[in-house]
């Protein structure tokens, strides 16, 4: 139960939300927060109670849901979305702490759409079964879509539409070939299901060299889908613009977690379930991600606006996850699982922080700026924290990620490597470029207003970005109390990748939780035996 | 009077296939070109009356007298259409004092 | 032999029960002297016929029969789609009580012709020949034709009925036209003795693939089926809400029933090329329907122009259906789709109707503005209803489409579903329009005013039963699915 | 300036309190994690904890209390944590020479463990690291003591110091790391404190701007530094230094260039010019001058940029392996010490003449590494710490006393105004000519004579040394010149006067160190004679390869070098001195000899303006392009196609949806007659 506990207790909040008057404003931030801890409070439960030791299927729960087609509810927690599921439940109470002030219209619809979103982030890291995850996976699609829409700023019609119709465009493929692989699983074994764990055991034809055979044609209608959320390069437009519109929690949230959605969907659908064709096109996506790392970089260097700056950047930052992924090894697949909880924190945090100064001063151009380092010393401090880990300077989180993924790179092919590699240059230049002219120098436009003197961070802020600040070196220093607990889950994945199987884990967690697990499972495995 | 009695003996079903196509055609041309409501509901009864000459012709050539049921059906159907069609005509020409077609596109785009 | 008729007229039992309701109010009114019964009491007797229609179906489900020589079957589809259909009968009889088009001097006219249209339809569903399906479309037509015209409105409703006569008889002819061929080759217009020799026929015979053709068409005409679809947007944008409702809805779930009827057969198999042109008309069906609803401003032209688009989505598991070695999985993606389709709609046509404050008003996108902070639940509610049309899951519509192209990908045909997901994107661009407006504007919203707690209430109730069918699609599908296989 | 920092001690007591009690909290904590990690540990491990940990608690105390103008209090707080660092120091490497010169070492915990990749948290002091953790906390010491004076005036000298403290945590992690990764950590931990350090006066916008300068030109660097690091690994399988060192025994020497041993020490090379300011990356560091002196002398001379020097030779059996890379390593040594003296030459700035002064001696270390004189390039790593470090903290004693004046031009004859300046500061140049028997002279002579000698050096790298080294006696005259000699220029309303004790205790100090420093490493042609060992020699040996095939070499041949060098060095300081002191009015003309030549030197070559021009403005430029022509005019617009033609098809259907009845029934009709033509055919 921990995990419908954990997915859905969210969505009970944002109607519990839903219930109170919309004038008590104050009341509906305090309980969103009270209840964005509680949900924190259970995923840690869900740490402590996870065994590192294996890479199976652990806290599972399955019950029929649609078995006319084999659909079922089914979730399970590994490796490689524990994380991402903390992740979630750790920076919404953060992003709602941190629009405390920011957000004052529509203060109950945003706090419901934001628990909501959370329900639907959370359901996608823990579904098993395919159409349970497209279902999460589109859902997700609703809330940010209003949070942007109606939060946004002046173009924000513009950038949520393009958002989600570039999304949609590309789960509407995935959606068709999760249905094919259904069929497929349906002709060879003559049941229906869509649980992962049984299209994984699928063989599915490939032929190297050409489009026109099942496996590569499915592959690439996941990687559309993934590719476009993620985003890679060429897909990536949406997101600047995104990100750009989007109020400071929305951006939090894009780039904290819902970008991770297609990293993650990378390493549990695409890799696993279309082995060769991953890695026959795994050049392909490397190149993309190598050309997104750099692009990004240098397109990232020249723009006007912060927060596209930092937009682009997650574009760079994103090209490193692929590439670390399509490496296909041990060091790339942990640098990339990594990188996507380093992005979630430090982009995070960038945003977060951008945010507060634009509350300030309702500006984001940089050219404006200049000298904030003075007016501005705390906000400084912490930015500079932030921006040494996006650069991923040793000591922050940013380093590991990206030092694992590099090496995991290099071992693929020493040009791949140098070529990543020059995106640890580039990234220094455009955010110190920024950082030099935004609060460096001498005072800017913004800054030098002497009749509304800028205001220093308060103990509100500064308790909103404490958190990520430890999570920075925590994560930097000692990257094993994370890893250890994914180290299981990406070595069977690397390992038996031609062959990928995932089990269940039936005394995950010790006490009753386990006991009413196994009898959920086996309840289901014997409906679906009886039909 | 033999060749005439010889021509109509050797009228086949395909005459009356052809001629019921004939006449459906120059129904629907009558429905495609006419501009005076009235003229475009008589073409329509042309329509249904060339349909019943090929229900009429399958019947009889093909001894099954189903066919010539179904055209009391369509008659009376035919019926009811014309009643209902002069209904809404009056109505139009009591709102639009007009029986041209052009004058009712109101409803576009 | 009696014995015999007196089965026949069970069967049939629904329909006379309907129509002796219906009939009631108008002999009300004639024997009070030409006054109009007091309309709570007209709809209360409107919902009895539908109630006693229900329960006479509900009684007789489970036969699988045949009546009256073969004409009539009562089967599985026969028994859910009647429901389906006095289902949105009493959804329409809703929305028109509370409408100020319909309501007032003439409801019992209007219910009376709305019940006789349901008898029509009830009959498009059960026939099992070709001149019953005629006679049933052409029941439900000419009923409609009326009540189209019976606004209060006087230029754009009688403009839609008379252009909707027009063409409809058109088509008719056609459709009959069809029929008579296809009675002159195979020599019978029952359905099983047409569906048998489909497969001998349709490649030997022309004229008969050209009657099939015609009679395709006459149907295609009926669900606005591209390039038959011309009248949808005027006719839809003309009739009154309520009336509207009812006709997007349940005439495309009775005809699109008789449609899949004349597609039960192994037969279709090597009618390659009569599936390519489906498959164009589909494809066609569903652009057309989309690119042109994104240009509109009118709210209820959108939605004409949405419901031929999902007229294409519909089409796609009707040749899934037709066309492949699975009709039950195609014909239940149908009935299924029809079903959440009819939902959505209904709701979203009620919230068109609340808008409509004059009888000759117009629903612009503009006037949803800033509607979510004047009414959040209304908003909600059609927030919901869009993104099911949308196909957004957790939603009704999301699992409709779904099974659409799950049918249609089981017979492997890629291509279309393609064009359907492709269009799916298309559409997201407009549905999410009026969502813009409602959510995204500060602008002072319109007032809504009017009695309208039972629109409101089939708003709510629409919604509501998107998202919780949504969530727990499987009771219905397995419903429908026994229904298609008539497993009981 | 007590009294100031008094004032707002009191004036914003609660800050204070707050940044103390959290100072309180995380040191709590950091030492509780310690504790926790340090169970069971040895007294090494405490002195290793201890030795990196001091620094660290400096800057946590002053970086949170970073407002605070009190720079007595930050001043002995840093200070005493660099000292304390140092006593560790000398405790670690008496403990070891003690043991018998066997490298200690402490393993504190596990930090990336991940396939075959296990790099712990461990480090190690031999003989090698042991020399550069003495001369980072001494020198260290001594520059935090000279900072409290320089920096007693300054705003925000709690913020300076923390980071200078930062500096030495990351220095010390660099030299002690046992292994690539952690001395990784350290080698980007120097330069984000190079950064900032170097920008610490940021309102001044190019200040900023060389402060990133260094940072990316370092990254290029570091960039290099890590492509070697993975060739290592999946070479060798691992990361630590002494495994490597073995293996690459093992692996024996490798010819030609793309065998993975020497593309693993290109790729560090690259690192090591980017951090010790090598040909041709090494424009950031006089640019680096805009910060602070005492940061000039500490990480801009002393130690920062040895780190390429001291990584080279902490892989010196793997540089042996790869003779090739060494040659480049030589070569660019030689190349950059002529090319960056002889900038130095016409440079008016009194730092950056001790900025390219720096480059060209550290390309004197690369140049002895180049020729597998490792010995001899920790030798001259260390005197040079000594005088340059000296000479920066003069000249910032002198900057200080003109009241942040710098340009030399404006100097002269302040030998009088500031007698231990000019004192101290006269030594340093001694020693950095190379004037027997001072420091340079012994560190800067091996270097010549085994670059000559060595089988890995050549008489023209030799020569380039000698050019060097005349070049350096020449612009460093000047320098003393025009500084402290001749006649004053001083501007009116400059009353230069000597620096406190704090800053001149230091001056003395280096001063003594330029001196004797160099006595260590007597070569054995003097030794032999004054019976006086090689002390540095002995030292090294076991921990550094000898050169692979270095005949002993004829006495007679190394002492006629020294001469030549040594007194060709003497020629150029007398030329200097006459032309600056005697006859000031000859450099003006010769220059005007030669304006073409001058003016490309004393533009630096127009590498600055090269670099700029030709690729980063380009790389921006095009950048723009690529955001305007890819993203904006060929993504975006490719997408607003797709959406127009949806629109434009739109219209199209709705303009044919006309309203008229009868063309609606041809559409039908139409569509009937192409049904029937289709499905008839």
């Amino acid at each position: 139960m921990l995990l419908t506990a954990v997915t859905f207790l969210p969505l009970v909040f944002a109607l519990l939300i839903a219930c109170v008057p919309s004038q008590q404003t104050r009341m509906i931030r305090v309980a969103s927060l009270v209840f964005s801890l509680i949900v924190f409070a259970v995923s840690v439960v869900l740490v402590a109670r996870f065994d590192r030791s294996t890479a199976a299927l652990q806290f599972a729960e399955r019950l029929p849901w649609v078995p006319e087609l084999g659909i079922s509810y089914f979730l399970g927690l590994d490796g490689i979305s524990l994380w991402l599921v903390v992740l979630t439940t750790f920076l919404t109470p953060v992003i709602i702490l941190g629009s405390w002030e920011s957000i004052s219209t529509k203060v109950k619809g945003f706090h419901a759409s934001l628990l909501i979103l959370e329900t639907a982030m959370i359901g996608s890291f823990l579904a098993m079964d395919a159409i349970l995850f497209y279902v999460f996976f589109e859902l997700s699609l609703v809330p940010m879509y209003f949070m942007v829409g109606i939060w946004g700023g002046t173009r924000r019609v513009y950038a949520t539409l393009k958002f989600f119709i570039y999304t949609m465009l590309g789960s509407l493929m995935m959606l068709l070939a999760i249905i094919y692989l259904m069929y497929a699983h349906h002709d060879t074994v003559g049941l229906f299901s869509a649980s992962l764990l049984d299209f994984y055991k699928l063989q599915i034809p490939f032929v190297a060299g050409t489009f026109l055979n099942p496996q590569t044609l499915l592959f690439f209608a996941f990687a559309l889908a993934f590719a476009i959320k993620v985003p890679m390069f060429p897909l990536h437009t949406w997101l600047p613009d995104a990100h750009v519109e989007a109020p400071t929690p929305g951006s939090v949230i894009l780039a904290g977690v819902m970008l991770k959605m297609g990293t993650y969907g990378f390493m549990r659908f695409v890799i696993p379930l279309f082995p060769e064709a991953a890695g026959y096109w795994a050049w392909l996506f490397i190149f993309l991600g190598l050309v997104g790392i750099v692009y990004g970089a240098l397109v990232a260097m020249v723009q006007p606006d912060i927060k596209k700056l930092v937009a682009y950047s997650s574009v760079s930052h994103m090209g490193y996850i692929i590439v670390g992924l399509f490496a296909m090894n041990v060091y790339g697949a942990t640098g990339g699982l990594y990188q996507m909880l380093n992005h979630g924190v430090s982009t995070g945090a960038l945003f977060l922080l951008v945010g507060m100064i634009y509350e300030r001063t309702h500006s984001r151009e940089i050219v404006k700026y200049g000298g904030l380092a003075k007016a501005l010393p705390i906000f400084t401090i912490l930015f500079l924290i932030v921006t040494m880990s996006s650069i991923a300077v040793p000591m922050t989180n940013g380093f590991v990620g990206e030092f694992l993924i590099l090496l995991g790179t290099f071992e693929v092919s020493r040009v791949y490597g140098v070529v990543a590699v020059t995106g640890v240059v580039l990234g220094a230049a455009y955010m110190l470029w920024m950082v030099k002219r935004v609060f460096f120098g001498p005072a800017g436009e913004l800054v030098k207003d002497d009749h509304h003197p800028l205001v220093d961070l308060n103990l509100r802020e500064i308790v909103v970005m404490a958190p990520l600040i430890v999570l920075v070196f925590w994560m930097g220093l000692f990257p094993n109390h994370f890893l250890d607990y994914s180290k299981a889950s990406i070595e069977h994945l690397i390992q038996t990748r031609d062959a990928y199987q995932l089990t269940i884990h039936t005394s995950a967690a010790p006490g009753a939780a386990s006991g009413v697990t196994s009898e959920v499972v086996s309840a289901a495995e014997t409906a679906e035996a009886r039909k | 009077m033999p060749a005439m009695t010889e021509a109509l003996l050797k009228v086949s079903l395909n005459h009356y296939l052809v001629l019921s196509a004939i006449l459906f055609t120059l129904g629907m041309l009558g429905v495609l070109l006419r501009k005076n409501v009235i003229v475009i509901l008589m073409s329509i009864e042309l329509m249904l009356n060339a349909v019943n000459i090929t229900f009429i012709a399958f019947s009889r050539y093909s001894g099954n007298i189903d066919g010539q049921v179904m055209v009391f059906f369509v008659m009376t159907i035919a019926a009811a259409e014309a009643a209902v069609g002069l209904a809404l005509a009056v109505l139009i020409f009591k709102r639009f004092k007009e029986v041209n077609i052009r004058y009712f596109e109101h409803l576009r785009g | 032999m009696n014995m015999q008729l007196l089965q026949d007229v069970v069967l049939v039992s629904p329909l006379i029960a309907l129509f002796a309701m219906s009939l009631l109010p108008v002999m009300m009114k004639v024997f009070q002297g030409n006054r109009e019964p007091n309309p709570y009491v007209t709809l209360f007797i409107g919902f009895i016929g539908l109630s006693l229609a229900t329960g006479l179906t509900a009684a007789l489900s489970g036969a699988d029969k045949t009546a009256f020589s073969g004409a009539i079957v009562f089967d599985g589809i026969t028994a859910w789609m009647s429901y389906l259909v006095y289902l949105i009968t009493a959804v329409a009889l809703m929305l028109s009580f509370d409408h100020v088009a319909t309501r007032g001097r003439q409801f019992a006219e209007f219910v009376f012709l709305m019940l006789s249209s349901v008898l029509g339809m009830i009959i498009l569903i059960m026939s099992n020949d070709l001149i019953v399906t005629f006679i049933g479309i052409e029941t439900m037509s000419l009923c409609l034709y009326i009540l189209c015209a019976m606004s209060k409105e006087d230029v754009l409703s009688k403009e839609a009925a008379f252009k909707y006569f027009i063409l409809g008889s058109f088509a008719s002819a056609i459709f009959l036209y069809g029929i008579a061929f296809i009675y002159g080759t195979v020599g019978s217009t029952i359905f099983p003795d047409i569906l048998e020799s489909v497969g001998t026929l349709i490649s030997t015979n022309t004229l008969f693939v050209v009657g099939l053709a015609m009679v395709t068409l006459g149907f295609a005409f009926k669900v606005s089926v591209f390039p038959l679809h011309a009248w949808t947007p005027d006719v839809y944008h003309g009739a009154p809400t309520p009336v509207t409702a009812f006709m997007a809805t349940a005439v495309k779930a009775s005809t699109f029933v008789a449609f899949l009827r004349l597609f039960e057969s192994e037969g279709y198999g090597d009618a390659v090329q009569f599936q390519n042109v489906l498959q164009w008309l589909a494809v066609l069906t569903m652009l057309i329907g989309n690119v042109a609803a994104v240009m509109q401003d009118n709210f209820k032209r959108m939605l004409a122009y949405s419901s031929i688009a999902h007229s294409g989505y519909i089409m796609v598991g009707l040749i899934a259906a037709g066309f492949g070695n699975n009709f039950d999985a195609g014909a239940t993606s149908v009935i299924f789709y029809l079903f959440s389709y009819a939902l959505m709609t209904l709701g979203t046509f009620a919230v068109v109707a609340m808008f409509e404050k004059a009888e000759n008003s117009t629903v612009g996108m503009n006037e949803l503005k800033g509607m979510a902070n004047r009414y959040p639940l209304l908003s909600l509610s059609l927030t919901v209803l869009l993104l099911s049309l949308a196909g957004i899951p957790p939603t009704l519509g999301f699992f409709g489409k779904f099974y659409l192209f799950s049918a249609a990908i089981e017979q492997d045909m890629y291509w279309l579903v393609l064009w359907g997901v492709i269009n799916s994107v298309i559409s997201v661009y407009y549905y999410l329009r009026p969502i813009v407006m409602m959510y995204m504007s500060d602008d002072v919203p319109v007032e809504i005013v009017g009695t309208n707690g039972m629109t409101r209430l089939t708003v709510i109730f629409t919604a509501a039963l998107i998202v919780v069918l949504g969530l727990m699609s499987s009771p219905v599908l397995k419903a429908v699915q026994r229904s298609v296989t008539n497993l009981f | 300036m007590g009294s100031t920092g008094h004032h707002h001690h009191e004036s914003a007591p609660v800050n204070l309190t707050k940044s103390n009690l959290m100072f309180v909290a995380l040191s709590a904590l950091l030492l509780g994690g310690i504790g926790y990690s340090l169970r069971g540990a040895t007294a090494v491990d405490g002195l290793f904890a201890t030795l990196l940990l001091a620094p660290l608690f400096g800057f946590l105390f002053n970086g949170l209390r970073f407002r605070s103008p009190n720079a007595m209090l930050s001043g002995t707080v840093a200070t005493l944590a660099a000292f304390v660092s140092f006593v560790c120091s000398v405790l670690l490497v008496v403990k070891m020479s003690g043991a018998g010169g066997a490298p200690l070492s402490a393993q504190f915990f596990d930090w990336m463990v991940v396939g075959d990749l296990s790099v712990s948290a461990g480090f190690l002091v031999d003989k090698i690291s042991a020399i550069m953790i003495l001369v980072i906390t001494g020198v260290g010491t001594l520059i935090h003591l000279f900072s409290v004076g320089y920096m007693s005036h300054d705003e925000r000298p709690s913020k300076y110091f923390a980071y200078l403290n930062l500096f030495l945590f990351n220095m010390l992690l660099l030299v002690l790391g046992d292994n690539l990764l952690v001395m990784f950590v350290g080698w980007e931990g120097v330069g984000l404190c190079s950064y900032l350090l170097i920008g610490f006066w940021f309102s001044d916008s190019e200040k900023a701007a060389a402060g990133m300068k260094a940072f990316i030109t370092n990254r290029i660097g570091d960039a290099g530094f890590l492509l070697g690091i993975f060739t290592l690994f999946f070479l060798f399988g691992t990361v630590n230094f002494s495994e490597i060192n073995m293996r690459a025994v093992q692996f024996g020497i490798e010819s030609g260039w793309a065998g993975p041993m020497t593309l693993a020490c290109l790729f560090l090379f690259i690192g090591a010019t980017g951090k010790s300011a090598q040909i041709p990356l090494y424009v950031w560091l006089p640019d680096a001058m805009a910060g602070p002196t005492p940061v000039s002398a500490l990480i801009h001379a002393a130690t920062m940029v040895t780190a390429g020097v001291y990584m080279i030779v902490r892989l010196n059996p793997l540089f042996l392996a790869a003779p090739n890379v060494l040659h480049v390593v030589a070569v660019v040594g030689g190349v950059t010490a002529v090319m960056a003296a002889s900038i130095g030459l016409t440079q008016w700035d009194i730092k950056k003449v001790l900025a390219y002064s720096t480059v060209s001696q550290l390309g004197y270390m690369f140049l002895a590494a180049g020729v597998g004189a490792f010995g001899a390039a920790m030798f001259h790593l260390m005197t040079h710490a000594f005088f340059k470090a000296l000479m920066f903290l003069g000249s910032g004693s002198v900057i200080h006393a003109m009241n942040g004046e710098q340009d030399i031009r404006k100097m002269g004859a302040l030998q009088k105004k500031l007698p231990i300046t000019y004192g101290t500061f006269f030594l340093g140049w001694l020693a950095i000519i190379g004037m027997p028997p001072f420091a340079g002279f012994f560190s800067k002579d091996e270097i010549l004579w085994l670059s000559f000698h060595s089988p890995l050096g050549h008489w023209s790298l030799w020569l380039l040394g000698l050019i060097g080294a005349v070049m350096t006696a020449f612009y460093m005259t000047r320098l003393m010149a025009l500084t402290f000699w001749g006649k004053s220029r001083v501007p009116a309303g400059v009353n230069p006067h000597e620096s406190p004790l704090s800053m001149t205790i230091p001056l003395m100090v280096l001063g003594l160190l330029s001196v004797i420093g160099g006595w260590i490493g007597i070569p054995h042609v003097i030794g032999h004679a004054l019976h006086v060992p090689n002390v540095l020699e002995h030292w090294l040996e076991g921990a550094i390869h000898g050169i692979p095939g270095l005949q002993p070499g004829s006495a007679a041949t190394e002492i006629a070098l020294m001469g030549i060098s040594v007194s060709l060095a003497g020629i150029s300081a007398i030329a200097a001195f006459t032309c600056y002191v005697r006859r000031p009015e000859l450099p003006g003309h010769l220059a005007a000899r030669v304006r073409g030549l001058y003016d490309l030197v004393s533009n630096k070559y127009f590498v600055d303006e090269f670099y700029f021009g030709k690729l980063i403005n380009p790389l921006v430029e095009g950048s723009r392009n690529l955001w305007a022509y890819v993203d904006v005019n060929f993504i975006d617009r490719g997408t607003y196609l797709v959406s127009d033609m949806v629109r434009g098809v739109g219209s199209v259907a709705r303009t044919v949806q006309n309203g008229n009845l009868q063309q609606y029934a041809l559409y039908i009709a139409l569509g009937v007659a192409a049904t029937l033509f289709l499905v008839m055919r």
